[in-house]
């Protein structure tokens, strides 16, 4: 049996073999088992978008809840809408949204070889989103003050212009949206950790000089991240903080 | 799609008007929520968003210059959490229609 | 079903031939292509079998033809199963407007059932032979499943919601109820009995039972005891919304919306009260949320179907 | 022939070189190692089931005990054996060299999947040390949220970090296809099992994180009350379902597509014939994942979703039918003036074609609507899913065990032993599950602890069956592992099979090839009567 499988052996070969890679001078950052820097660099572009739509299904599992629940209780979702604070979180918006240009000048420095703007951009980056976060802190604290977290102590109150904080009734469902609103935004602000500490990673890299214009694969696909993450508050803020907010009323 | 993979140098100048584009659209979610436009409301405000959205996606993160690849991976992706709506909805938006309790 | 191996349940009620007919013709149409594929797949085995050990085999790639056929034919088949299917459940959703309401809440780890006359039982179900008997299911915590094979219905009890489930029983005797949703530790306790009788006798059995007034009774003393009376008068000089003839009317909402005022909605005004509030009205009706029961909502429900504008009676 | 070469299992030599691997060969072995464990333990619940079912009555575990060891035998077995069973193992080990590449796109990422992987293992085991949980693998709300009162926070944990290793795999695969290809294979000279690879990796990126997000969100119910499926606050039990199933379906073909994958190979192999439309099997694939996604209602028809979306997912459920025919059909036609050879793996690819018929056409029962109402969550349900993942998956999974084992290990098994096996766990499973389907009509309910006395008879033959199912198990493991220490030593290319796998030694150098492949032929391209046999 064994001979006859050893006759085998081989004898069908669907190959040619080939070993012109041999001779290229390798990139010191290019992995061994590439052929070159460009399927270096498309394959963790490709990766990272891949990752990144499993990042939209993630938070479309909570965007469905949304959209049902909403179905469901939108005089509940307006009125619950109107307890959250639209001047902070339209600050955050606009924080996120510098800190996506700062993200791109920094893979621009990046792309032209510039240490001092890569540098420079990435610690911006970094304040900018540790600022969301810190704003997020006092938002967060406002809403334990207001008893707007669901649950046994659920106890709605409304902050009156002259300081004094008044039972508020919300409407069946409201304890459905503040869930979503703590989920929802807590989830992102998880994710605004990990791309701040992504960027932490990308300073030291860039620090240590280890960007050039041929390789920068790194910081382009962290930047691809902190995009996505800007993108999802987006959507969070109209969808949240908006929905029948209007001034003086 | 260029053969490095690299997409070209984008000048500075696009960044900031991108950048500025997204601020007047946080500004005008916020006008427009500060009127009242009935049913159009949440299209309006979704309609900027995604017009926000696309110009982070097609520029910050460098889709216009991707290869064709990404973008069928990027327009896949939505595809999908249409398909989450979409057949999630069919049920709740068609749960009166009978006149039964539970059908 | 004496036989010592049972195939099938007992038939008894108005669609158990037909479903049994749909199960048969399903296991025909499978039986037909599992017996093809497997001889198919054992002779091609053998007859083909490896002769010399350098052989391989004819180089076929394909024929579009036949990829055409094995693609046409389960596809009309399956649709014809869907139409049959889907018609048969579509008839089994819809409850027959003559039939009586039975109502059946499940609670772990128990079936509570309400007969209209105010009769109660629990894990047992007495029904009159050929009557349509039309069940509303409600949950008092997770989701149960109210089954009777016999009769080849089954409907989740879900907690929040009332569902329906309706059959008329032909034979008779008596049959399992299950519970088929898990549902804890003791879901299989859960399991319950169908008493089919003549309509004779089951007028006795109700004659007999204990009963402390019919579901509308019971409704109408809630609905005064929890003062629902002094906001929904029988005119519309209430602070709240005439319920007269509401049900299974189209009801217009403060944003403007209009829904069709079925059992869920009555319900949910009732424990939900600011979710769906009608066009003119306050938010003002307390939420009834932890205060009712699952059988008192279905008692007070029932109560507000049988309130009809008294038309006949006026003129 | 082989026995001089240097080959991926023996050097780097060592146990710290093992952990620490990035090759995708060595992290396939030691998923297989980690969830053959599972596999064992999961059986082992299944044993415990089947023994309560034995006598009507409860009579050997309590129910709470009965409600966890089905919880947790369905929990192990879905989450920490089907799922990565044969993408993480066969797949991780026979992905990059059938691609041509040295090595998966992401080899950290690779070893990060099953580092993942075993910590979720780990939770689970703790999990169960802790007393398990009693929900069933489905999770449903409220009782998972609201009413268990076992350790659901810590087993979601653990079930979310497995889902993650299951992402990493999945997305390791697409890029891997996509941009590692050796030059000249082009996307339609790539193996069949390729194809399915890649459409079970479409599936696991794009429902795995749905799932995650909901058991997450269940969790939060339970620890945080930021309940969002909690009725009392108005929240919808049935808005679980949707999410749940949006992952828990097509996760169904995570486990039987790599299996139809493993299947088109063997076939071509056994029959030296190249695969009866190719192109169709490779688009059934894509369809068959496709497809999976718009079809989670149909668990709902009794669950008071709306009749009409009942009806939508009922009929495109329908259609699945068809992908998975056209294979089952082009399978058969691959015999057809093939040049089979009866050797084991033969065996396993027939009894899969057997099971998965029967697992497959039973799915049309549940997809009827109206005739659902009579079947939904009795046995009928669990025989029909046992016959797609334990008949279909798990039996190709060991006929591609069979087929690749001597490139795996560089031995061969005792055929004898082998042929022995693949008979009794086709046997054995028959006289398991088929007796459910007549249960689940006379209405059995799923997950029951006791049951009428009149349905004992099907139950004693049901776990009987059990019996010999597990001796064919056991029996395959026994010789495997012998096989490791024992085993002839096998040559390059056993079976004289096409592929890019067979034209490297036995078992494969690290770095896969010694010289970097150059394909110029379509797969399978078997020529008639030595017209291109060159003695290697």
């Amino acid at each position: 049996m064994a001979d006859v499988r050893q006759t085998r052996a081989g004898a069908v070969s669907p190959v040619a073999h080939a070993s012109a890679h041999a001779e290229h001078a390798h990139h010191p950052r290019q992995q061994h088992h590439f052929y070159s820097m460009e399927q270096q660099l498309e394959a963790s572009i490709l990766g990272m978008w891949i990752f990144l739509v499993t990042e939209i299904m993630f938070f479309g599992g909570l965007f469905m809840a949304y959209l049902v629940y909403r179905h469901m209780y939108p005089l509940a979702w307006t009125e619950s809408s109107h307890e959250l604070n639209v001047i902070l979180g339209g600050t955050n918006t606009a924080v996120l949204i510098c800190s996506s240009l700062t993200m791109v000048l920094a893979v621009r420095s990046a792309q032209i070889g510039s240490r001092k703007g890569q540098i420079v951009n990435l610690i911006l980056t970094i304040m900018l989103g540790s600022t969301f976060l810190v704003i997020k802190y006092f938002e967060y604290k406002a809403k334990f003050e207001h008893g707007l977290v669901p649950g046994p102590h659920f106890d709605p109150h409304e902050l009156l212009p002259n300081g004094s904080l008044v039972p508020l009734a919300l409407p069946q469902g409201s304890q459905i949206f503040f869930s979503l609103y703590f989920i929802m935004t807590g989830i992102h602000a998880l994710h605004m950790v990990v791309g701040i500490g992504l960027m932490l990673v990308m300073l030291v890299f860039a620090w240590q000089g280890r960007f050039t214009p041929d390789y920068y694969n790194p910081i382009e696909v962290s930047g691809l991240y902190w995009h996505f993450v800007d993108i999802v508050w987006i959507f969070l803020f109209p969808l949240l903080y908006l929905l029948g907010y209007h001034f003086g009323v | 799609m260029s053969s490095s993979g690299h997409a070209p140098i984008t000048p500075v100048g696009t960044y900031i008007m991108v950048f500025v584009a997204l601020l007047i659209g946080t500004g005008l979610t916020v006008f427009a929520a500060s009127r009242d436009f009935g049913a159009l409301n949440t299209p309006i405000a979704l309609g900027i968003a995604v017009t926000k959205a696309s110009l982070v996606c097609l520029i910050f993160m460098g889709v216009r210059y991707n290869t064709p690849l990404t973008k069928v991976v990027v327009v896949s992706g939505l595809l999908w959490l249409l398909i989450l709506f979409g057949l999630g909805l069919n049920d709740y938006l068609t749960r009166s229609w009978m006149g039964v309790p539970g059908r | 079903m004496s036989s010592s191996f049972p195939l099938f349940p007992p038939s008894a009620s108005s669609v158990s031939t037909e479903m049994d007919l749909l199960y048969l013709f399903i296991i025909a149409v499978c039986a037909f292509f599992t017996i093809l594929v497997v001889a198919l797949v054992v002779y091609f085995t053998l007859k083909y079998k490896r002769q010399h050990d350098t052989d391989v085999g004819e180089p076929i790639h394909g024929s579009i033809a036949l990829e055409l056929t094995w693609t046409i034919i389960p596809l009309i088949l399956s649709l014809v199963m869907f139409g049959w299917g889907a018609s048969l459940f579509y008839r089994l959703s819809r409850p027959p407007a003559d039939a009586m309401d039975v109502m059946v809440v499940g609670k772990q780890w128990m079936w509570k059932i309400q007969h209209p006359e105010g009769v109660r039982e629990i894990n047992e179900l007495h029904v009159p032979l050929g009557r349509n008997v039309r069940i509303t299911l409600g949950s008092e915590d997770v989701i149960h499943d109210f089954a009777i094979p016999a009769f080849r219905v089954k409907m989740d009890a879900v907690p929040g919601k009332f569902t329906t489930l309706w059959f008329n029983a032909t034979e008779l005797g008596t049959f399992h109820i299950y519970c088929q949703q898990y549902c804890g530790t003791r879901h299989s306790g859960m399991m319950g009995a169908v008493v089919v009788m003549t309509p004779q006798d089951y007028e006795a059995w109700l004659a007999g039972g204990r009963s402390t007034g019919t579901a509308v009774q019971n409704g109408e003393r809630l609905f005064a005891d929890l003062s629902c009376i002094t906001c929904h008068k029988a005119d519309s000089t209430g602070r709240g919304p005439t319920l007269i003839g509401v049900y299974n009317s189209r009801v217009t909402l403060a944003d403007g919306r209009t829904v069709v005022a079925d059992e869920n909605y009555l319900r949910e005004s009732i424990m939900n009260s600011q979710a769906k509030v009608v066009q003119g009205y306050q938010p003002i009706m307390p939420v009834f949320q932890t205060q009712i029961s699952e059988e008192n909502l279905m008692q007070l429900v029932a109560y507000i179907k049988s309130l009809k504008p008294a038309e006949k009676k006026q003129p | 022939m082989t026995q001089e070469r240097h080959s991926y299992l023996d050097e780097p030599y060592g146990l710290k070189a093992w952990l620490l691997t990035r090759d995708h060969k060595r992290i396939a072995m030691l998923y297989l190692v980690s969830i053959t464990f599972f596999f064992m333990l999961g059986g082992l619940f299944a044993a415990g089931i089947r023994l309560e079912l034995l006598t009507p009555k409860g009579d050997i575990w309590t129910a709470d005990t009965y409600n966890k060891l089905f919880s947790m035998h369905g929990v192990i077995m879905v989450f920490f054996f089907l799922v990565p069973s044969i993408p993480a193992t066969l797949g991780n080990f026979l992905m990059p060299i059938m691609c041509g590449a040295k090595d998966l796109a992401f080899p950290r990422i690779n070893l990060l999947s099953w580092y993942l992987y075993v910590i979720g293992g780990i939770i689970a085991l703790v999990v169960l040390a802790m007393g398990g949980i009693d929900t069933g693998w489905t999770f449903y709300t409220p009782y998972s949220s609201l009413s268990s009162n076992t350790n659901v926070t810590l087993a979601i944990v653990g079930v979310f970090v497995a889902g993650f290793s299951s992402i990493l795999t999945g997305f390791n695969f697409i890029v891997t296809v996509h941009r590692m290809r050796a030059p000249g294979l082009t996307w339609f000279r790539l193996p069949l099992f390729v194809w399915a690879q890649y459409a079970t990796s479409l599936v696991m990126i794009l429902g795995t994180p749905v799932v995650a997000i909901t058991l997450t969100l269940v969790a939060v119910e339970r620890s945080l009350h930021l309940g969002i499926f909690d009725p009392k606050l108005g929240g919808d039990p049935v808005l679980f379902q949707h999410l749940f199933w949006f992952y828990s379906h097509p996760a169904v073909y995570i486990m039987i597509l790599p299996g139809m994958g493993v299947v088109s190979e063997l076939v071509a192999a056994m029959a030296r014939k190249a695969i009866f439309g190719y192109g169709f099997v490779a688009a059934s694939s894509l369809a068959i994942a496709i497809l999976g996604f718009l079809v989670w209602g149909h668990h709902l028809f009794v669950s008071s979703q709306s009749v009409y979306a009942g009806m939508v997912f009922s009929i495109i459920t329908m259609l699945v039918a068809v992908p998975s025919a056209v294979k089952t059909f082009n399978w058969a036609a691959t015999l057809y003036k093939g040049s089979i050879s009866w050797e084991s793996p033969t065996f396993y690819i027939v009894g899969f074609m057997g099971l998965f018929l029967i697992g497959g056409l039973t799915g049309l029962f549940l997809a009827t609507m109206g005739l659902d109402i009579a079947l939904h969550d009795t046995y009928f349900v669990v025989a029909h899913f046992h016959y797609i993942m334990v008949g279909g998956a798990i039996m190709a999974f060991l006929g591609g065990l069979h087929f690749w084992w001597p490139k795996m290990t560089g031995r061969m098994y005792n055929e004898a032993l082998a042929k022995t096996s693949a008979v009794l766990v086709f046997v054995g499973f028959n006289f398991t599950f088929f007796p459910q389907f007549i249960l689940g009509y006379l209405g059995m309910p799923r997950r029951y602890y006791s049951y009428p006395d009149e349905l004992q008879v099907w139950n004693v033959l049901s776990s009987a069956g059990a019996s010999v199912l597990g001796l064919g198990y056991t029996l395959t493991f026994c010789y495997l592992v012998y096989s490791l220490f024992k085993g002839e030593l096998a040559p390059a290319n056993p079976w004289g099979a096409k592929g890019l796998e067979w034209t490297t030694s036995s078992p494969p150098p690290t770095f896969n090839f010694d010289t970097d492949p150059i394909v110029t032929e379509p797969a399978y391209d078997y020529k008639p009567h030595g017209t291109e046999v060159t003695v290697g």
